[in-house]
């Protein structure tokens, strides 16, 4: 098989995982995974944003794993086009000290039907919480350094729904 | 056997560092061993490993559960769980 | 209570709904729902686009019911909110002739957490797919025109899970 | 009674007008009487209402059944099941 003839087949199927300290670009991150195709549906977004948590907070710092939190959000991202037959999907996650309001996370799922894309990005999202090596500190307003943020059960739970609904 | 141990997030700062080359003692053949051997080697340790079942760990980049062989891994992580996304 | 007073509240539950001929613009809808707050965590996003179905689609051309669209659409929207607790959700519902790869739909719903926003977009365009007074006809490539689109079964039954999990 | 009723998709091409004012008949109190109603005003109309369970109506901009009676409805929307989205 020549590239060539290879190249079709992988960008129907993209998977495009980064990990970034830099901000992200939702809309041009969306026209990429769509552009120059007519056989997309669907694209579902999640962008997970800094929260203040009712003004507590002045920034979350987002600590990671480099090689691993790539490896992991790929393996995820992979399983994701697979089992619901994606024509891509795209994975950003920023590390770093992050403002409230700012961007965390982003994920786009594409299909030809709505009920794929909305899966696929719940997917990669409940296992990316749960299996990719991030860890959230809190920075607070009054200038202490807070508490590392605890997992929760309901991240689990989210998680295990996959496995049962099989 | 000498391995690259790192470790993230409140394990990092209760050890007081990101990473480090360690001998493994022939004794220590799986995850679980490994923590309970680096729990002995001072208040720094204990205080960051006291509670083993919280512990996650990665062997090579890949997670592995406390029953888990260490094998021929290079690197070994330490870590609480993940509260990414 | 004095206007002022109201306006918070009002902005923190924000329902948009436009009927429009005209392309959007998916990112800045993200940042004027998102604007200037803090206490957002999730934004899901679902864009509808046009498929060529296999190149045999020269464009759909969506007849609509005016007045009801809007209606409709801002009913579901505003049950969305109330049922998921919703921060602000957006509805664009485009009309006239589409071509393949152009946008047709734009949800997008914030909340504090992700599982809120996925089931509010989720939630709206299933509602919005069964109730809402749109009809896509097919332009064929070959320079005919083609069937109505036909409604899916599917798409009752998607409906149909919101009312059976209660 | 005159009602304006309005047509959509399809229902609106077999009829050959998007709408008019109709004078409802003292006898057509609900949805489906104005549907069968109307199927024996000519070709255009028969071809249009030939399947009254898949036709959907509206009164004044809201969903109805048809069995709804349309009391004092002004405009009535009848059209095919909706495909938007």
């Amino acid at each position: 098989m020549t590239v060539a003839a290879r190249m079709p087949d992988e960008a129907a199927h993209r998977v495009d995982v980064r990990i970034q300290a830099h901000d992200f670009d939702s809309a041009a991150e969306i026209a990429a995974l769509t552009a120059g195709r007519a056989d997309i549906g669907a694209v579902v977004t999640f962008t997970g944003l800094c929260r203040d948590e009712g003004g507590r907070l002045a920034a979350l710092e987002l600590e990671h794993y480099p090689g691993m939190a790539e490896r992991a959000i790929r393996a995820i991202a992979t399983e994701a086009v697979a089992r619901f037959s994606l024509q891509g999907i795209l994975a950003i996650h920023r590390h770093g000290k992050i403002a409230p309001g700012g961007n965390i996370v982003l994920v786009v799922a594409a299909a030809p039907h709505r009920q794929a894309a909305f899966d696929g990005a719940a997917f990669l999202m409940d296992y990316l919480k749960t299996d990719a090596p991030f860890w959230k500190k809190e920075h607070l307003k009054d200038g202490g350094t807070g508490e590392w943020v605890s997992a929760k059960d309901a991240d689990d739970a989210a998680k295990a729904r996959w496995t049962s609904a099989q | 056997m000498s391995v690259r141990l790192v470790y993230f997030a409140w394990v990092r700062e209760r050890i007081g560092k990101g990473s480090e080359e360690i001998d493994l003692p022939p004794e220590v053949k799986t995850v679980g061993e490994l923590i309970a051997h680096l729990a002995t080697l001072g208040e720094e340790y204990e205080a960051a490993l006291q509670v083993p079942g919280v512990i996650r760990a990665a062997l090579d980049e890949e997670h592995a559960d406390h029953d888990e062989p260490i094998g021929g891994a290079r690197e070994i992580a330490l870590f609480p769980p993940m509260t990414g996304g």
